[in-house]
Protein backbone atom coordinates (compact mmCIF):
# COMPACT_ATOMS: atom_id res chain seq x y z
CA UNK A 1 0.00 0.00 0.00
CA UNK A 2 1.65 3.52 -1.04
CA UNK A 3 0.86 6.32 1.67
CA UNK A 4 1.43 9.91 0.48
CA UNK A 5 0.51 12.75 2.68
CA UNK A 6 0.62 16.33 1.01
CA UNK A 7 0.27 19.67 2.53
CA UNK A 8 -1.99 22.02 1.32
CA UNK A 9 -2.45 25.91 1.95
CA UNK A 10 0.54 26.68 3.85
CA UNK A 11 0.21 23.35 6.10
CA UNK A 12 -3.31 24.28 7.13
CA UNK A 13 -4.62 21.01 5.61
CA UNK A 14 -2.72 18.06 5.30
CA UNK A 15 -4.13 15.26 2.51
CA UNK A 16 -3.19 11.71 3.28
CA UNK A 17 -3.46 9.58 -0.14
CA UNK A 18 -3.83 6.23 0.18
CA UNK A 19 -3.36 3.74 -2.60
CA UNK A 20 -3.41 0.24 -3.38
CA UNK A 21 -5.30 -2.57 -0.75
CA UNK A 22 -6.29 -1.10 2.50
CA UNK A 23 -6.21 -4.68 4.28
CA UNK A 24 -5.11 -5.91 8.00
CA UNK A 25 -1.49 -6.32 5.94
CA UNK A 26 -1.27 -3.01 5.29
CA UNK A 27 -3.12 -1.76 8.24
CA UNK A 28 0.20 -1.64 10.38
CA UNK A 29 2.19 0.44 7.80
CA UNK A 30 -0.51 3.31 7.18
CA UNK A 31 -1.04 4.02 10.94
CA UNK A 32 2.54 4.73 11.67
CA UNK A 33 3.11 6.74 8.22
CA UNK A 34 -0.29 9.24 9.23
CA UNK A 35 0.40 8.72 13.47
CA UNK A 36 3.76 10.45 12.18
CA UNK A 37 2.20 13.20 10.74
CA UNK A 38 -0.27 13.98 13.61
CA UNK A 39 2.75 13.14 16.67
CA UNK A 40 2.45 16.64 18.71
CA UNK A 41 -0.36 18.37 16.58
CA UNK A 42 -3.13 20.03 17.91
CA UNK A 43 -6.10 20.98 15.74
CA UNK A 44 -4.71 19.38 12.94
CA UNK A 45 -7.23 19.12 9.67
CA UNK A 46 -6.90 15.78 7.76
CA UNK A 47 -8.26 14.97 4.56
CA UNK A 48 -8.26 11.01 4.10
CA UNK A 49 -7.76 10.59 0.23
CA UNK A 50 -9.41 6.74 -0.55
CA UNK A 51 -9.50 7.24 -4.05
CA UNK A 52 -6.30 4.72 -4.96
CA UNK A 53 -7.97 2.78 -2.52
CA UNK A 54 -8.88 -0.58 -4.69
CA UNK A 55 -9.80 -2.97 -1.83
CA UNK A 56 -10.30 -2.15 1.77
CA UNK A 57 -11.99 -4.37 4.46
CA UNK A 58 -13.14 -3.89 8.22
CA UNK A 59 -9.09 -3.81 9.01
CA UNK A 60 -9.44 -0.54 7.38
CA UNK A 61 -12.22 0.65 8.97
CA UNK A 62 -10.61 0.33 12.16
CA UNK A 63 -7.13 2.64 10.84
CA UNK A 64 -10.08 4.89 9.76
CA UNK A 65 -11.51 5.20 12.87
CA UNK A 66 -8.46 5.19 14.96
CA UNK A 67 -7.32 8.29 13.35
CA UNK A 68 -10.71 9.77 13.68
CA UNK A 69 -10.18 9.27 17.68
CA UNK A 70 -6.96 11.06 17.86
CA UNK A 71 -7.55 13.69 15.57
CA UNK A 72 -10.98 14.76 17.27
CA UNK A 73 -9.50 14.48 20.89
CA UNK A 74 -6.31 16.75 19.75
CA UNK A 75 -9.15 19.27 18.53
CA UNK A 76 -8.86 18.86 14.92
CA UNK A 77 -10.87 17.62 12.09
CA UNK A 78 -11.14 14.86 9.42
CA UNK A 79 -12.84 14.14 6.22
CA UNK A 80 -12.84 11.61 4.08
CA UNK A 81 -12.57 11.79 0.45
CA UNK A 82 -13.37 9.85 -2.36
CA UNK A 83 -14.45 6.45 -1.38
CA UNK A 84 -15.82 4.41 -3.83
CA UNK A 85 -19.12 2.90 -3.67
CA UNK A 86 -18.08 -0.41 -1.95
CA UNK A 87 -16.11 1.69 0.32
CA UNK A 88 -19.16 3.67 1.33
CA UNK A 89 -20.82 0.85 2.11
CA UNK A 90 -18.48 -0.53 4.97
CA UNK A 91 -18.15 3.18 6.16
CA UNK A 92 -22.15 2.84 6.25
CA UNK A 93 -22.82 0.11 7.75
CA UNK A 94 -20.17 0.71 10.63
CA UNK A 95 -21.99 3.98 10.92
CA UNK A 96 -18.60 6.13 10.68
CA UNK A 97 -20.07 8.04 7.88
CA UNK A 98 -22.31 9.49 10.90
CA UNK A 99 -19.45 10.87 12.37
CA UNK A 100 -16.76 11.29 9.47
CA UNK A 101 -17.51 14.22 6.97
CA UNK A 102 -17.28 12.85 3.71
CA UNK A 103 -16.94 13.86 0.23
CA UNK A 104 -16.32 12.90 -3.36
CA UNK A 105 -13.18 14.21 -4.03
CA UNK A 106 -10.15 15.96 -2.36
CA UNK A 107 -10.81 19.11 -4.31
CA UNK A 108 -14.14 19.38 -2.62
CA UNK A 109 -12.99 18.37 0.90
CA UNK A 110 -10.25 20.89 1.06
CA UNK A 111 -12.66 23.83 -0.03
CA UNK A 112 -15.21 22.09 2.48
CA UNK A 113 -12.65 21.89 5.55
CA UNK A 114 -12.17 25.63 4.93
CA UNK A 115 -15.53 26.55 5.74
CA UNK A 116 -15.54 24.21 8.30
CA UNK A 117 -12.97 25.78 10.68
CA UNK A 118 -13.06 29.45 9.62
CA UNK B 1 -20.16 -27.08 -15.47
CA UNK B 2 -22.72 -29.33 -14.37
CA UNK B 3 -20.57 -31.10 -12.11
CA UNK B 4 -18.87 -29.48 -9.09
CA UNK B 5 -15.82 -28.00 -9.25
CA UNK B 6 -14.28 -27.69 -5.89
CA UNK B 7 -10.61 -26.13 -4.87
CA UNK B 8 -9.26 -26.78 -1.71
CA UNK B 9 -6.21 -24.65 0.02
CA UNK B 10 -4.07 -24.13 3.10
CA UNK B 11 -1.61 -21.56 3.69
CA UNK B 12 0.26 -20.57 6.53
CA UNK B 13 -1.20 -17.95 8.82
CA UNK B 14 0.62 -14.45 7.94
CA UNK B 15 -0.89 -11.59 7.03
CA UNK B 16 1.06 -11.44 3.79
CA UNK B 17 -1.28 -14.16 2.67
CA UNK B 18 -4.22 -12.48 2.83
CA UNK B 19 -4.03 -11.07 -0.59
CA UNK B 20 -2.99 -14.72 -2.13
CA UNK B 21 -6.91 -15.91 -0.25
CA UNK B 22 -8.57 -13.30 -1.85
CA UNK B 23 -7.34 -13.21 -4.87
CA UNK B 24 -6.88 -17.30 -5.19
CA UNK B 25 -10.98 -17.35 -4.36
CA UNK B 26 -11.67 -14.60 -7.06
CA UNK B 27 -10.10 -16.03 -9.46
CA UNK B 28 -11.84 -19.86 -8.60
CA UNK B 29 -15.19 -17.80 -9.16
CA UNK B 30 -14.40 -16.33 -12.30
CA UNK B 31 -15.83 -18.45 -14.75
CA UNK B 32 -19.40 -17.92 -12.84
CA UNK B 33 -19.38 -14.60 -14.68
CA UNK B 34 -20.01 -12.40 -10.96
CA UNK B 35 -20.48 -8.89 -11.19
CA UNK B 36 -17.56 -6.68 -9.84
CA UNK B 37 -19.43 -5.88 -6.88
CA UNK B 38 -20.31 -10.16 -6.35
CA UNK B 39 -16.57 -9.98 -6.56
CA UNK B 40 -15.80 -7.51 -4.17
CA UNK B 41 -17.96 -9.38 -1.81
CA UNK B 42 -16.37 -12.08 -2.08
CA UNK B 43 -12.87 -11.05 -1.67
CA UNK B 44 -14.41 -8.92 1.40
CA UNK B 45 -15.32 -12.43 3.08
CA UNK B 46 -12.37 -14.19 2.62
CA UNK B 47 -10.44 -11.28 3.80
CA UNK B 48 -12.21 -11.15 7.13
CA UNK B 49 -12.39 -14.73 7.91
CA UNK B 50 -8.24 -15.25 6.81
CA UNK B 51 -7.75 -12.27 8.84
CA UNK B 52 -9.98 -13.30 11.84
CA UNK B 53 -7.88 -16.76 11.78
CA UNK B 54 -4.34 -14.80 12.06
CA UNK B 55 -5.35 -12.34 14.56
CA UNK B 56 -7.40 -13.86 17.06
CA UNK B 57 -7.02 -17.78 16.08
CA UNK B 58 -3.65 -17.75 16.11
CA UNK B 59 -2.36 -14.60 17.13
CA UNK B 60 1.31 -14.67 17.93
CA UNK B 61 1.65 -18.76 17.56
CA UNK B 62 2.13 -19.90 14.06
CA UNK B 63 -0.71 -21.54 12.55
CA UNK B 64 -2.00 -23.09 8.87
CA UNK B 65 -5.47 -21.27 7.34
CA UNK B 66 -7.73 -24.33 5.65
CA UNK B 67 -10.11 -22.85 2.38
CA UNK B 68 -12.63 -24.67 0.64
CA UNK B 69 -14.28 -23.60 -2.21
CA UNK B 70 -17.07 -25.48 -4.22
CA UNK B 71 -18.98 -24.37 -7.14
CA UNK B 72 -22.46 -26.22 -8.37
CA UNK B 73 -24.57 -24.13 -10.68
CA UNK B 74 -24.96 -20.66 -9.71
CA UNK B 75 -23.78 -21.74 -5.69
CA UNK B 76 -20.89 -21.01 -4.12
CA UNK B 77 -19.95 -22.70 -0.64
CA UNK B 78 -16.47 -21.53 0.65
CA UNK B 79 -15.50 -23.06 4.15
CA UNK B 80 -12.75 -21.08 6.17
CA UNK B 81 -11.03 -22.82 8.97
CA UNK B 82 -8.13 -22.19 11.39
CA UNK B 83 -7.26 -24.67 14.32
CA UNK B 84 -6.62 -21.68 17.00
CA UNK B 85 -8.00 -20.99 19.98
CA UNK B 86 -11.43 -20.92 19.11
CA UNK B 87 -14.45 -18.81 20.08
CA UNK B 88 -16.24 -19.19 23.44
CA UNK B 89 -19.36 -17.25 23.04
CA UNK B 90 -20.75 -17.14 19.36
CA UNK B 91 -23.51 -15.14 20.01
CA UNK B 92 -21.55 -12.10 21.50
CA UNK B 93 -18.75 -11.97 19.23
CA UNK B 94 -20.87 -11.91 16.89
CA UNK B 95 -22.44 -9.01 17.63
CA UNK B 96 -21.85 -5.20 15.38
CA UNK B 97 -18.80 -3.34 16.95
CA UNK B 98 -17.75 -6.18 19.54
CA UNK B 99 -14.11 -6.65 19.19
CA UNK B 100 -11.95 -8.99 21.76
CA UNK B 101 -9.21 -6.54 20.51
CA UNK B 102 -9.83 -2.64 20.96
CA UNK B 103 -5.94 -2.39 21.52
CA UNK B 104 -5.15 -3.68 17.90
CA UNK B 105 -7.53 -1.43 16.34
CA UNK B 106 -10.11 -4.01 15.24
CA UNK B 107 -13.60 -2.54 14.35
CA UNK B 108 -15.52 -5.41 15.13
CA UNK B 109 -17.29 -5.08 12.40
CA UNK B 110 -15.62 -8.55 10.60
CA UNK B 111 -19.28 -10.69 11.46
CA UNK B 112 -21.14 -7.85 10.70
CA UNK B 113 -19.89 -7.53 7.46
CA UNK B 114 -19.74 -11.29 6.37
CA UNK B 115 -23.39 -11.50 7.14
CA UNK B 116 -24.29 -9.22 4.90
CA UNK B 117 -22.15 -9.95 2.17
CA UNK B 118 -23.72 -13.80 1.78
CA UNK B 119 -26.35 -15.76 1.72
CA UNK B 120 -26.10 -18.08 4.28
CA UNK B 121 -23.01 -18.18 7.69
CA UNK B 122 -22.86 -20.89 9.80
CA UNK B 123 -20.12 -20.86 12.89
CA UNK B 124 -18.38 -23.35 14.54
CA UNK B 125 -15.96 -22.87 16.64
CA UNK B 126 -14.71 -24.73 20.26
CA UNK B 127 -12.43 -22.91 22.49
CA UNK B 128 -8.67 -24.55 21.97
CA UNK B 129 -9.99 -26.43 19.07
CA UNK B 130 -10.51 -23.62 16.37
CA UNK B 131 -12.76 -22.14 14.68
CA UNK B 132 -14.93 -22.78 11.23
CA UNK B 133 -16.48 -20.26 8.88
CA UNK B 134 -18.85 -21.61 6.33
CA UNK B 135 -20.71 -19.09 3.62
CA UNK B 136 -23.07 -19.44 1.19
CA UNK B 137 -23.42 -17.33 -1.87
CA UNK B 138 -25.52 -17.27 -5.06
CA UNK B 139 -23.61 -15.36 -7.87
CA UNK B 140 -26.77 -14.29 -9.41
CA UNK B 141 -25.83 -12.49 -12.34
CA UNK B 142 -23.94 -15.07 -14.80
CA UNK B 143 -24.57 -12.91 -17.44
CA UNK B 144 -23.18 -9.61 -16.66
CA UNK B 145 -18.87 -10.44 -17.01
CA UNK B 146 -16.49 -8.97 -14.71
CA UNK B 147 -13.35 -9.30 -16.58
CA UNK B 148 -10.16 -9.61 -14.52
CA UNK B 149 -6.54 -10.58 -16.10
CA UNK B 150 -3.91 -11.38 -13.53
CA UNK C 1 9.66 -12.99 6.09
CA UNK C 2 12.52 -15.36 7.30
CA UNK C 3 10.36 -18.78 8.04
CA UNK C 4 8.96 -20.55 5.04
CA UNK C 5 5.67 -19.47 3.44
CA UNK C 6 3.74 -22.47 2.20
CA UNK C 7 0.67 -22.86 0.10
CA UNK C 8 -0.80 -25.83 -0.92
CA UNK C 9 -3.79 -26.40 -3.33
CA UNK C 10 -5.63 -29.25 -4.71
CA UNK C 11 -9.03 -28.58 -6.93
CA UNK C 12 -10.78 -30.19 -9.89
CA UNK C 13 -9.04 -31.31 -12.92
CA UNK C 14 -11.12 -28.89 -15.56
CA UNK C 15 -9.80 -26.32 -18.35
CA UNK C 16 -11.52 -23.64 -16.45
CA UNK C 17 -9.11 -23.98 -13.36
CA UNK C 18 -6.05 -23.05 -15.41
CA UNK C 19 -6.47 -19.86 -14.73
CA UNK C 20 -6.87 -20.38 -11.24
CA UNK C 21 -3.73 -22.25 -10.92
CA UNK C 22 -1.64 -19.27 -12.43
CA UNK C 23 -3.49 -16.49 -10.74
CA UNK C 24 -3.46 -18.51 -7.44
CA UNK C 25 0.45 -19.19 -7.75
CA UNK C 26 0.96 -15.37 -8.71
CA UNK C 27 -0.49 -14.31 -5.91
CA UNK C 28 1.13 -16.16 -2.98
CA UNK C 29 4.77 -15.28 -4.43
CA UNK C 30 3.87 -11.29 -5.09
CA UNK C 31 5.18 -10.54 -1.69
CA UNK C 32 8.33 -11.35 -2.96
CA UNK C 33 8.38 -8.58 -6.04
CA UNK C 34 8.89 -10.61 -8.78
CA UNK C 35 9.74 -8.83 -12.22
CA UNK C 36 6.83 -8.59 -14.50
CA UNK C 37 8.82 -11.46 -16.48
CA UNK C 38 9.08 -13.60 -13.44
CA UNK C 39 5.91 -13.32 -13.17
CA UNK C 40 5.00 -14.25 -16.43
CA UNK C 41 7.32 -16.86 -16.25
CA UNK C 42 6.22 -18.25 -13.43
CA UNK C 43 2.82 -18.14 -14.88
CA UNK C 44 3.66 -20.20 -17.90
CA UNK C 45 5.38 -22.78 -15.90
CA UNK C 46 2.10 -23.42 -13.71
CA UNK C 47 0.17 -23.07 -16.52
CA UNK C 48 1.98 -25.43 -18.64
CA UNK C 49 1.88 -28.44 -15.86
CA UNK C 50 -1.65 -28.00 -15.03
CA UNK C 51 -2.92 -27.97 -18.98
CA UNK C 52 -0.47 -31.57 -18.94
CA UNK C 53 -2.04 -32.98 -15.61
CA UNK C 54 -5.55 -31.99 -17.67
CA UNK C 55 -4.96 -33.50 -20.85
CA UNK C 56 -2.33 -36.42 -20.85
CA UNK C 57 -2.63 -37.21 -16.77
CA UNK C 58 -6.69 -37.18 -16.68
CA UNK C 59 -7.76 -37.53 -20.12
CA UNK C 60 -11.65 -37.84 -19.95
CA UNK C 61 -11.50 -38.79 -16.94
CA UNK C 62 -12.38 -36.35 -13.83
CA UNK C 63 -9.54 -36.15 -11.05
CA UNK C 64 -7.75 -33.82 -8.83
CA UNK C 65 -4.63 -31.57 -9.24
CA UNK C 66 -2.11 -30.97 -6.19
CA UNK C 67 -0.33 -28.17 -5.83
CA UNK C 68 2.75 -27.07 -3.08
CA UNK C 69 4.46 -23.65 -3.16
CA UNK C 70 6.90 -22.96 -0.41
CA UNK C 71 8.92 -19.72 -0.40
CA UNK C 72 11.81 -19.37 1.87
CA UNK C 73 14.23 -16.42 0.95
CA UNK C 74 14.17 -15.95 -2.44
CA UNK C 75 13.66 -19.87 -3.26
CA UNK C 76 10.65 -20.75 -4.13
CA UNK C 77 9.62 -24.47 -4.66
CA UNK C 78 6.49 -25.61 -6.73
CA UNK C 79 5.36 -29.10 -6.67
CA UNK C 80 2.48 -29.64 -9.37
CA UNK C 81 0.86 -33.76 -8.87
CA UNK C 82 -1.82 -35.34 -10.65
CA UNK C 83 -2.92 -38.94 -9.99
CA UNK C 84 -3.13 -39.92 -13.46
CA UNK C 85 -2.09 -42.32 -16.31
CA UNK C 86 1.80 -41.52 -15.75
CA UNK C 87 4.65 -41.38 -18.15
CA UNK C 88 6.04 -44.68 -19.49
CA UNK C 89 9.09 -42.74 -21.00
CA UNK C 90 10.17 -39.41 -19.02
CA UNK C 91 13.51 -38.94 -21.52
CA UNK C 92 11.26 -39.26 -24.68
CA UNK C 93 8.36 -36.90 -23.57
CA UNK C 94 10.55 -34.35 -22.48
CA UNK C 95 12.02 -33.73 -26.42
CA UNK C 96 11.18 -30.86 -27.50
CA UNK C 97 8.10 -31.05 -30.12
CA UNK C 98 7.28 -34.31 -28.70
CA UNK C 99 3.49 -34.68 -28.22
CA UNK C 100 1.54 -38.04 -27.70
CA UNK C 101 -1.49 -35.72 -28.88
CA UNK C 102 -0.81 -34.29 -32.31
CA UNK C 103 -4.46 -34.76 -32.71
CA UNK C 104 -5.43 -32.06 -30.39
CA UNK C 105 -3.26 -30.17 -31.75
CA UNK C 106 -0.57 -29.86 -28.87
CA UNK C 107 2.84 -27.80 -29.69
CA UNK C 108 4.98 -30.71 -27.61
CA UNK C 109 6.89 -27.13 -26.43
CA UNK C 110 5.28 -27.76 -22.62
CA UNK C 111 8.49 -29.29 -20.96
CA UNK C 112 10.79 -27.11 -22.96
CA UNK C 113 9.26 -24.07 -21.57
CA UNK C 114 8.79 -25.20 -18.05
CA UNK C 115 12.60 -26.35 -18.48
CA UNK C 116 13.45 -23.02 -19.75
CA UNK C 117 12.10 -20.85 -16.82
CA UNK C 118 12.89 -22.79 -13.95
CA UNK C 119 16.55 -22.93 -12.47
CA UNK C 120 15.71 -26.88 -11.57
CA UNK C 121 12.97 -29.18 -12.54
CA UNK C 122 12.59 -32.99 -11.38
CA UNK C 123 9.88 -35.12 -12.83
CA UNK C 124 8.55 -37.84 -10.87
CA UNK C 125 6.12 -40.53 -12.95
CA UNK C 126 4.93 -43.97 -12.67
CA UNK C 127 2.30 -45.23 -15.15
CA UNK C 128 -0.71 -45.87 -13.77
CA UNK C 129 -0.07 -43.81 -10.45
CA UNK C 130 0.25 -40.38 -11.70
CA UNK C 131 3.22 -37.44 -12.45
CA UNK C 132 4.88 -35.46 -10.49
CA UNK C 133 6.45 -32.23 -11.25
CA UNK C 134 9.33 -30.73 -8.98
CA UNK C 135 10.48 -26.99 -9.87
CA UNK C 136 12.99 -24.74 -7.77
CA UNK C 137 13.29 -21.09 -9.39
CA UNK C 138 14.95 -18.52 -7.29
CA UNK C 139 13.30 -14.61 -7.28
CA UNK C 140 16.17 -12.99 -8.45
CA UNK C 141 15.00 -9.46 -8.39
CA UNK C 142 13.28 -9.04 -4.91
CA UNK C 143 14.05 -5.36 -5.59
CA UNK C 144 12.23 -4.32 -8.55
CA UNK C 145 8.23 -4.35 -7.82
CA UNK C 146 5.77 -5.73 -9.76
CA UNK C 147 2.57 -4.16 -8.44
CA UNK C 148 -0.49 -6.26 -9.32
CA UNK C 149 -4.23 -5.44 -7.99
CA UNK C 150 -6.73 -8.11 -8.41
CA UNK D 1 -11.45 -15.02 -24.69
CA UNK D 2 -12.28 -12.70 -26.90
CA UNK D 3 -11.70 -12.87 -30.94
CA UNK D 4 -12.47 -10.10 -33.34
CA UNK D 5 -12.31 -10.92 -37.24
CA UNK D 6 -11.92 -8.18 -39.37
CA UNK D 7 -12.03 -7.97 -43.22
CA UNK D 8 -9.82 -5.08 -45.08
CA UNK D 9 -8.92 -4.00 -48.36
CA UNK D 10 -12.29 -5.50 -50.17
CA UNK D 11 -11.71 -8.81 -48.55
CA UNK D 12 -8.28 -9.56 -49.25
CA UNK D 13 -6.97 -9.93 -46.03
CA UNK D 14 -8.18 -11.20 -42.49
CA UNK D 15 -7.12 -9.72 -39.70
CA UNK D 16 -8.04 -11.73 -36.59
CA UNK D 17 -7.83 -10.11 -33.66
CA UNK D 18 -7.24 -11.76 -30.01
CA UNK D 19 -7.44 -10.35 -26.58
CA UNK D 20 -7.11 -12.03 -23.31
CA UNK D 21 -5.25 -15.20 -21.86
CA UNK D 22 -4.65 -17.64 -24.65
CA UNK D 23 -4.27 -21.14 -22.55
CA UNK D 24 -5.71 -24.64 -23.39
CA UNK D 25 -8.84 -23.71 -22.02
CA UNK D 26 -9.31 -20.50 -24.52
CA UNK D 27 -7.80 -22.48 -27.27
CA UNK D 28 -10.82 -24.74 -28.53
CA UNK D 29 -13.04 -21.62 -29.08
CA UNK D 30 -10.22 -19.82 -31.01
CA UNK D 31 -9.60 -22.79 -33.00
CA UNK D 32 -12.88 -22.47 -33.72
CA UNK D 33 -13.98 -19.22 -34.24
CA UNK D 34 -11.06 -19.07 -36.87
CA UNK D 35 -11.21 -22.37 -38.73
CA UNK D 36 -14.94 -21.00 -39.54
CA UNK D 37 -13.32 -17.50 -41.19
CA UNK D 38 -10.98 -20.24 -43.24
CA UNK D 39 -13.33 -23.21 -44.07
CA UNK D 40 -13.11 -23.16 -48.30
CA UNK D 41 -11.14 -20.62 -48.86
CA UNK D 42 -8.21 -20.73 -50.64
CA UNK D 43 -4.90 -18.31 -50.86
CA UNK D 44 -6.30 -16.47 -47.97
CA UNK D 45 -4.18 -14.31 -45.88
CA UNK D 46 -4.69 -14.04 -42.88
CA UNK D 47 -3.03 -11.37 -40.01
CA UNK D 48 -3.29 -12.85 -36.48
CA UNK D 49 -3.19 -9.87 -33.98
CA UNK D 50 -1.67 -10.76 -30.57
CA UNK D 51 -1.42 -6.85 -29.66
CA UNK D 52 -4.05 -7.52 -26.85
CA UNK D 53 -2.88 -11.06 -25.67
CA UNK D 54 -2.18 -10.93 -22.10
CA UNK D 55 -0.85 -14.12 -21.58
CA UNK D 56 -0.24 -16.84 -23.84
CA UNK D 57 1.66 -20.49 -22.88
CA UNK D 58 2.10 -23.49 -25.47
CA UNK D 59 -1.39 -24.49 -25.84
CA UNK D 60 -1.23 -20.93 -27.83
CA UNK D 61 1.19 -22.12 -30.06
CA UNK D 62 -0.13 -25.44 -30.82
CA UNK D 63 -3.33 -22.60 -32.12
CA UNK D 64 -1.12 -20.82 -34.45
CA UNK D 65 0.83 -23.68 -35.93
CA UNK D 66 -2.42 -25.31 -36.19
CA UNK D 67 -4.01 -22.38 -38.09
CA UNK D 68 -0.42 -21.83 -40.35
CA UNK D 69 -0.22 -25.08 -41.59
CA UNK D 70 -3.70 -24.81 -43.15
CA UNK D 71 -3.29 -21.66 -44.68
CA UNK D 72 -0.51 -23.09 -45.64
CA UNK D 73 -1.75 -26.24 -47.44
CA UNK D 74 -4.92 -24.15 -48.84
CA UNK D 75 -2.26 -21.73 -50.44
CA UNK D 76 -2.61 -18.66 -48.15
CA UNK D 77 -0.51 -16.64 -46.43
CA UNK D 78 -0.19 -16.26 -42.17
CA UNK D 79 1.28 -13.60 -40.67
CA UNK D 80 1.73 -12.47 -36.87
CA UNK D 81 1.24 -8.88 -35.49
CA UNK D 82 1.40 -7.29 -31.99
CA UNK D 83 3.17 -10.44 -30.34
CA UNK D 84 4.62 -8.62 -26.92
CA UNK D 85 8.22 -9.61 -25.41
CA UNK D 86 7.28 -12.59 -23.61
CA UNK D 87 4.93 -14.43 -26.56
CA UNK D 88 7.90 -13.38 -28.78
CA UNK D 89 10.37 -15.48 -26.77
CA UNK D 90 7.52 -18.76 -26.77
CA UNK D 91 7.42 -18.27 -30.61
CA UNK D 92 11.28 -18.28 -31.09
CA UNK D 93 11.92 -21.65 -28.32
CA UNK D 94 9.44 -23.16 -31.10
CA UNK D 95 10.87 -22.14 -34.13
CA UNK D 96 7.53 -20.65 -35.49
CA UNK D 97 9.39 -17.16 -35.82
CA UNK D 98 11.39 -18.91 -38.63
CA UNK D 99 8.69 -20.11 -40.51
CA UNK D 100 5.62 -17.56 -39.49
CA UNK D 101 6.15 -13.57 -40.68
CA UNK D 102 5.99 -11.88 -38.31
CA UNK D 103 5.10 -7.76 -37.99
CA UNK D 104 5.31 -5.36 -34.72
CA UNK D 105 1.69 -3.91 -35.70
CA UNK D 106 -1.51 -4.99 -37.58
CA UNK D 107 -0.36 -1.99 -39.85
CA UNK D 108 2.57 -2.89 -40.77
CA UNK D 109 1.48 -6.37 -41.08
CA UNK D 110 -1.58 -5.17 -43.76
CA UNK D 111 1.08 -3.46 -45.95
CA UNK D 112 3.60 -5.81 -45.92
CA UNK D 113 0.98 -9.00 -46.68
CA UNK D 114 0.16 -6.53 -49.65
CA UNK D 115 3.40 -6.19 -51.44
CA UNK D 116 4.15 -10.00 -50.49
CA UNK D 117 1.27 -11.46 -52.30
CA UNK D 118 1.35 -8.96 -55.37
N1 LIG E 1 -11.09 -17.21 13.95
C1 LIG E 1 -11.32 -16.72 15.20
N2 LIG E 1 -10.78 -17.29 16.28
C2 LIG E 1 -11.01 -16.80 17.53
N3 LIG E 1 -11.77 -15.71 17.77
C3 LIG E 1 -12.35 -15.10 16.73
C4 LIG E 1 -12.16 -15.56 15.39
N4 LIG E 1 -12.85 -14.75 14.57
C5 LIG E 1 -13.45 -13.84 15.36
N5 LIG E 1 -13.15 -14.03 16.66
C6 LIG E 1 -13.64 -13.23 17.79
O1 LIG E 1 -14.77 -12.51 17.35
C7 LIG E 1 -14.58 -11.11 17.60
C8 LIG E 1 -15.33 -10.30 16.56
O2 LIG E 1 -14.81 -10.53 15.28
P1 LIG E 1 -15.03 -9.44 14.14
O3 LIG E 1 -16.47 -9.12 14.07
O4 LIG E 1 -14.40 -9.96 12.88
O5 LIG E 1 -14.27 -8.15 14.66
P2 LIG E 1 -12.71 -7.83 14.87
O6 LIG E 1 -11.88 -8.78 14.05
O7 LIG E 1 -12.60 -6.43 14.37
O8 LIG E 1 -12.44 -7.97 16.34
C9 LIG E 1 -13.09 -10.92 17.58
O9 LIG E 1 -12.70 -9.75 18.26
C10 LIG E 1 -12.62 -12.21 18.27
O10 LIG E 1 -12.74 -12.10 19.67
N1 LIG F 1 0.94 -35.03 -16.46
C1 LIG F 1 1.18 -35.88 -17.50
N2 LIG F 1 0.65 -37.12 -17.51
C2 LIG F 1 0.89 -37.96 -18.52
N3 LIG F 1 1.63 -37.64 -19.61
C3 LIG F 1 2.18 -36.42 -19.66
C4 LIG F 1 1.98 -35.47 -18.63
N4 LIG F 1 2.64 -34.35 -18.96
C5 LIG F 1 3.20 -34.58 -20.14
N5 LIG F 1 2.95 -35.82 -20.59
C6 LIG F 1 3.43 -36.42 -21.85
O1 LIG F 1 4.53 -35.66 -22.30
C7 LIG F 1 4.30 -35.21 -23.63
C8 LIG F 1 5.01 -33.89 -23.87
O2 LIG F 1 4.47 -32.89 -23.03
P1 LIG F 1 4.63 -31.38 -23.43
O3 LIG F 1 6.06 -31.11 -23.74
O4 LIG F 1 4.00 -30.54 -22.41
O5 LIG F 1 3.84 -31.24 -24.82
P2 LIG F 1 2.28 -31.30 -25.17
O6 LIG F 1 1.47 -31.07 -23.94
O7 LIG F 1 2.12 -30.21 -26.15
O8 LIG F 1 2.03 -32.66 -25.75
C9 LIG F 1 2.79 -35.15 -23.76
O9 LIG F 1 2.38 -35.19 -25.12
C10 LIG F 1 2.38 -36.37 -22.95
O10 LIG F 1 2.53 -37.55 -23.72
Amino acid sequence: MRVQVDRRHRGSILVASLAGELDHHAAQAVRITLDQELAGQHGIRLILDLSGVTFMDSSGLGVILGRYKKIRDSGGEMAIAGASRSIDRLLEMSGLHKIVRMYPNCEVAVVALKEVVK
Amino acid sequence: MNAANEMSSSFTAVSENEAFARVAVAAFVLPLNPTMEELTEIKTIVSEAVTNAIIHGYGERRGIIYLHCKIIGDRMELVIEDHGVGIEDVDLVRQPLYTSRPDLERSGMGFTIMESFVDEIEVDSAVNRGTRLRFVKYIRTPQSAARYEV
